[in-house]
């Protein structure tokens, strides 16, 4: 496989534009035909970054999210900023169950599943300045997997 | 776009959802379930997802907020219907050990009424 | 209906991008409730512009084209533009079954498609410079009509 | 991702679309066609929408393109499955002046047959 692609959107910080973001991405992604679980695991991955932008990053007022999103291979890499609210202590957010916000009911998952879903993820944030999520991902290396297994049972027998 | 459904049986709150559960659904999701709960004294809760696609983060909290609203009065959250990739968020996040899942809102109905 | 949003997307002029711009247009108008036909309508409208920026815009080399979309209370407007080689005379580009790459099996509909199912049609370009194409559709005019229509019979009755 | 999907009974070529019929895929279904055509004396061609959801002007461009290769041998372009947005493509473009239109892929190939 051999595709190269980019792609850029902007967009305001609606919460409506969360499920835009997710069929974006599914939609740049299409050429790598990823599997249903890839697929679950971006388009998860993209809203929890979306999202925390949207709340976390802007609050109450409308910003301009982007998403830039590259296939070099088969390996996606999204990057996710806003110039928003910034975060102060990157380890502490990243922890599992932290949430600076628990009366909007948020789980503190959200860097938890970024982190389990894609196979890498950066984050860059500036308080006061604004935050920028990188994440990467191999779509379409279980496939890949599967018949490098399937050749080296091929190869035992 | 489909609307989540709600659904009085008893003092059990169906609720089903549609398509997609993320933060922007929540908000409406957690608003109208309170205002249910409230006013019709519900017990228990399904969340009954044969028809939703998708869930992140956000409907951790959705739940969880619901099961704490109710579980002072001795009510049970569970669901049903989840597809593969959503039986995985509530796999990695510890859903499952305070909710109990079903095939369908049907059998939930029946263990809840039953217990 | 009272509602409000704007995004851009960038990408490469890729022929596999014009379904990623179909896609990302029909998402964008998804709160807005369209019919079938007006999705079916801004597909088309949308994937014959994309289309004719890879082709005629940027010829064989890869360039940036971009795509804003607004959202005003229930009206869409879609602006689509090209740095690329631009149009020589616009009226002539514009007639129906006008082409300049008939070796493609280019039809000379893509404009024609555009003026058709969109309600609003305006295009900018200067050769050497580029293309800029703007469009506009009503959505959900149709169920606002019938309703209209359904008020008046009512009163008639 | 579906390809095209290319069936020759006796001398013709039944060409089954798949999901949208634009550009990228003109360029695609252009080349194989025509290789089929001339490799297995194609008369007549049958274009199958029924699996396809969306077509541009990039599909009259293939359909016109297959139509003037083959009529010159008294052959026949026939399509069956449209969909309304694709009917109405075929019908603000001209394209039934020349080429007829049946339900079904099936009954296309009974006419050009009984013909
Ligand atoms: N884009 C952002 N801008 C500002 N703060 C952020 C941003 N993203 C995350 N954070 C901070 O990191 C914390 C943890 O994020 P996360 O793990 O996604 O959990 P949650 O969104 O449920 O709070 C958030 O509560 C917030 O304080
Ligand atoms: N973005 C563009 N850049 C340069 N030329 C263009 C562009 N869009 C359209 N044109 C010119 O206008 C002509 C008519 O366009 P159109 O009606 O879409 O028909 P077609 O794409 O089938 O040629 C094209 O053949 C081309 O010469």
């Amino acid at each position: 496989m051999n595709i190269e692609n980019k792609m850029t959107i902007e967009f305001e910080s609606r919460s409506i534009n969360e499920s835009l973001a997710r069929t974006v991405v599914a939609a740049f992604i299409s050429p790598l035909d990823p599997t249903i679980e890839e697929l679950s695991d971006i388009r998860t991955a993209v809203s929890e970054a979306v999202t925390n932008s949207i709340i976390h990053g802007y609050t109450d007022e409308i910003g301009i999210i982007k998403m830039e999103c590259f296939i070099v291979g088969n390996e996606l890499s999204v990057e996710i900023s806003d110039l928003g609210s910034g975060i102060e202590d990157i380890s502490r957010a990243m922890e599992p169950l932290y949430t600076s916000r628990p009366e909007l009911e948020r789980s503190g998952m959200g860097f938890t599943f970024m982190e389990v879903f894609m196979d890498n993820l950066e984050v860059v944030s500036v308080p006061g300045v604004g935050t920028n999520i990188t994440m990467r991902k191999r779509v379409g290396s279980v496939k890949e997997m599967q018949e490098y297994t399937q050749e080296i049972n091929h190869n035992v027998l | 776009m489909e609307e989540t459904k709600y659904e009085i049986v008893r003092r059990v709150l169906i609720i089903r959802l549609q398509k997609d559960l993320d933060h922007h659904c929540a908000v409406n999701i957690r608003e109208k379930a309170d205002k249910i709960i409230d006013r019709y004294y519900i017990k228990h809760i399904i969340f009954d997802f044969s028809k939703a696609k998708f869930m992140d983060s956000a409907g951790i909290g959705v739940i969880m907020g619901r099961y704490k609203k109710i579980k002072y009065s001795g009510g049970k959250v569970v669901v049903s219907g989840l597809n593969k990739s959503i039986d995985r968020i509530f796999n990695i996040s510890g859903l499952y050990k305070v909710i109990d899942k079903y095939d369908t809102a049907d059998i939930c109905l029946q263990k809840i009424e039953s217990a």
